[in-house]
C-alpha cells in the first residue's frame, strides 16, 4: 500500500503560497490596485505570492501607460517595487496578448510570457488562489 | 485531483468562463453555480464536453440551474452546496471565476 | 484538520453573497473548522451599521451574524477597502461598525492564508 | 431652403418617451430590479417607457424561472404589473435568444419578438435611452 | 435651449466617474444647461459624508461640489439607493448626506427626463 | 444624424460592443471612451470599419486611447470630451453602453 501511494504521488513540488490572477484592465476598475495591496502585504510578510495577468489583465503589464492622462494616480508605477518585496514570479498568459495584437513589451523586467499549457502550470504550484 | 473551478459568470456576458477553460487541468473539476449555470447551453460547454472525454467532472448547482429555468445536461452532475464544500476538500486548490 | 478562509468581495444588496452564505454554512454544518471570513472590496459594505436592507429580501447581515455567533466564526472587514466606502473606523468607539466584524488590516489575510488549508473567494 | 429643409426631414414619427435597454441577468446583479423601478415611476407618472431586452437581460423575460429556490426576492413577478401601469412595448432581440438557445416562453404577455434591424428602429422611436 | 440631464451610476472611487464629470464639466463650459445630475444605482455613494479618498486620488466629491457651486448644478441623490447602501437619508438633518446633494426619489428623474433635450448616461 | 453611442467597455472582456453594433444604424457614431478604446484592435471593430464603409462616424477620446498606449486607427476621428459634447446634440439621442 505503501509504494502505491508513492506512485501516485505527483511528482510536482508541493504546492506552496498564493498567486493572484488579475483579469481587469488598469483604468476602469480598482481590481487592479487591490490585488497589488494584497500582493505587497504578502510581500512585506516575506510569504511567497505570485502574480499572473490573464484576460484584459494583461493591459496591466503594457508599456507607455499613462494614468495622468485621464486624470488617474497610476498604480501601475508600484510594480516597480516586486522586487524590493521579493515578488519574483510573474506570469502573462501570451495567447491573451495575441488576442489582443500586444507585443511582448512591458513596464517591468522579469514577467514570463507563457503558452496556456506552462500557465497553467505554473498556477497549480501554488496552494492558493485569488483572482482579480 | 488538482483544483476545483467555481464559474459564477455567464458566457454569454464575459470572457470569464473562457479564461477558466484555457487553464483547465485533466485532473480538476468544474461547479456551475450563478449565472455560470447559463454555460450548460453555451457553445464553450459543447466543446468541453466533447473535449474532455467524461476526464473532467463537471457539477451544477440543481437550486440555481432550476431558479433559472435551465435544463441541464446528462453529463453533467447535479450537486448540492454540501457536496461543493466536500470538492474543496477533496481537490489541492480552488479558483473562482467571477 | 480541513480549515477553511473564505474571501467576500460582494455587497450584502448582491444576491452574490447569498450564495457566499451558504457556502459557509454548508461548510460550518459539514463541521469544517471556519478561521474566518475576510470581507474585502464591495464586501465591506456588509459593516455598515446604516445598510437597510427592505425586510422582505435576504437578510445577508443578520444571517452573517447568525453563523458568527452559532459557531463563533470570526468576521473580519478590511480597513483600507470600508474607509475608502465611508464607513469610519478611525473613531475609538467605531459607531458605524456593526459589532459583529473585527476590524482588521490585511495582515490578517496574509494570517488567514497561510493557516487554512483551504481559501474561497466568493 | 425651405423645401430642401422638408425633404431632410426623417419620415418617422417624433421620438418620444424612455427606453430602457436590460442587459444582465435577473439573478445575479440588481440592475433588472433598478431598472423596473425607474419603468414603474415612470408609469405611474404617465410617461412613455418601453422596455428592451437584449444580450443576458433577455434571462429576465424567461418562463419558470423561480428565484426563491436561491432565496432571491422574484423581482420578476412585478413585470405582471406592466398592463396597470400602462407599460405595452415590450421588445425583446431575437438573436439573444437564438445565442442562448431559448424558445420564444415568456412569463408575461404581449412581449414582441424582433430581429436586430426592427429592435433598432423600435428604440429609434424613443426620445431618450437608459441602459441596466 | 440646449438642456442635459445626467445620470450617474458610479461610485465616487471608481476611475469611470472620471470621465462622468469631465463631460459634464465640458457640457457647462460649453454653455449648455445642464438641468440635474440624478446619482443611481453606486452613484449614491457620492453623497456619503464619510466617504475618505486619499489625498493623491482623483477628489470626485471635490469635483463635483466645484461644479454645484460654480455653475448652480442641481446634484440629486436617489433615496432608495442611499438607503440600501447605509447612506442614512430619514433624520430630519441627513447628517450623513453631503449638503451638495439633494435627496430626491425617483419622480425628480421623471422631471429631469421629460425636461431635458437630452439624456446622458455614466 | 440619429443616435450617439458611447462605447465603455472592452469587447474582449464583455459582450456589450456586440450588442451596441447590433443596434447600429447607418446614420449613428460612435465613441470610444475609457476601456472602449481597446475595441480598437478588436475582430469586431475591423468587420465594422469594412462594413460601414465609412458611413459610420467613429471617434476615439484621444487623451483615452493616449493613457492606454492604443494606437489608432487612420480610420477612426481623434476628438476631445468637447466634441463629445458637440456630437451629443447633433444626434437625436445617446446611449451609453457601459
Amino acid at each position: 500500500m505503501t509504494s502505491t501511494n508513492q506512485i501516485t504521488t505527483p511528482d510536482y513540488p508541493k504546492e506552496t503560497g498564493l498567486a493572484i490572477i488579475n483579469s481587469k484592465a488598469p483604468f476602469s476598475s480598482n481590481h487592479g490596485k487591490d490585488a497589488l495591496d494584497i500582493a505587497l502585504i504578502f510581500g512585506s510578510f516575506e510569504q511567497k505570492v505570485s502574480l499572473f495577468f490573464q484576460g484584459d489583465g494583461v493591459y496591466q503589464l503594457i508599456a507607455d501607460q499613462d494614468g495622468s492622462l485621464v486624470s488617474i494616480k497610476d498604480y501601475l508605477k508600484t510594480f516597480s517595487a516586486f522586487e524590493f518585496y521579493d515578488i519574483e514570479d510573474i506570469y502573462v498568459c501570451q495567447q491573451s496578448l495575441v488576442n489582443r495584437q500586444l507585443e511582448e513589451v512591458f513596464h517591468i523586467d522579469g514577467v514570463q510570457v507563457q503558452t496556456s499549457s506552462e500557465f497553467s502550470a505554473a498556477l497549480n504550484a501554488h496552494q492558493h488562489v485569488l483572482r482579480f | 485531483m488538482s483544483t476545483l473551478h467555481l464559474v459564477r459568470q455567464s458566457a454569454f456576458a464575459t470572457n470569464d468562463f473562457a479564461q477558466c477553460l484555457s487553464v483547465l487541468d485533466h485532473q480538476d473539476s468544474i461547479v456551475l453555480m450563478d449565472d455560470g449555470c447559463y454555460n450548460l447551453k453555451h457553445s464553450l460547454m459543447d466543446s468541453l464536453i466533447k473535449r474532455v472525454d467524461g476526464t473532467i467532472n463537471i457539477n451544477v448547482i440543481s437550486s440555481h440551474a432550476q431558479a433559472r429555468a435551465i435544463e441541464t445536461l446528462t453529463e453533467i452532475n447535479h450537486i448540492e452546496m454540501s457536496d461543493v464544500v466536500e470538492l474543496t476538500f477533496n481537490h489541492k486548490k480552488v479558483i473562482t471565476w467571477q | 484538520m480541513k480549515t477553511l478562509a473564505v474571501v467576500v468581495t460582494t455587497s450584502p444588496y448582491s444576491h452574490l453573497t447569498i450564495t457566499a452564505l451558504t457556502y459557509v454554512e454548508a461548510a460550518l454544518v459539514a463541521g469544517i473548522n471556519v478561521i474566518g471570513v475576510f470581507f474585502y472590496q464591495d464586501g465591506v459594505m456588509h459593516a455598515n451599521e446604516d445598510i437597510s436592507i427592505a425586510s422582505d429580501e435576504y437578510q445577508a447581515i443578520a444571517h452573517w451574524q447568525r453563523l458568527q455567533q452559532e459557531y463563533q466564526l470570526p468576521l473580519h472587514v478590511c480597513i483600507t477597502a470600508a474607509e475608502k466606502r465611508g464607513i469610519a473606523c478611525d473613531s475609538i468607539d467605531n459607531e458605524k461598525i456593526n459589532q459583529i466584524f473585527t476590524v482588521s488590516g490585511l495582515g490578517e489575510l496574509v494570517e488567514l492564508t497561510t493557516k487554512a488549508s483551504r481559501l474561497v473567494q466568493f
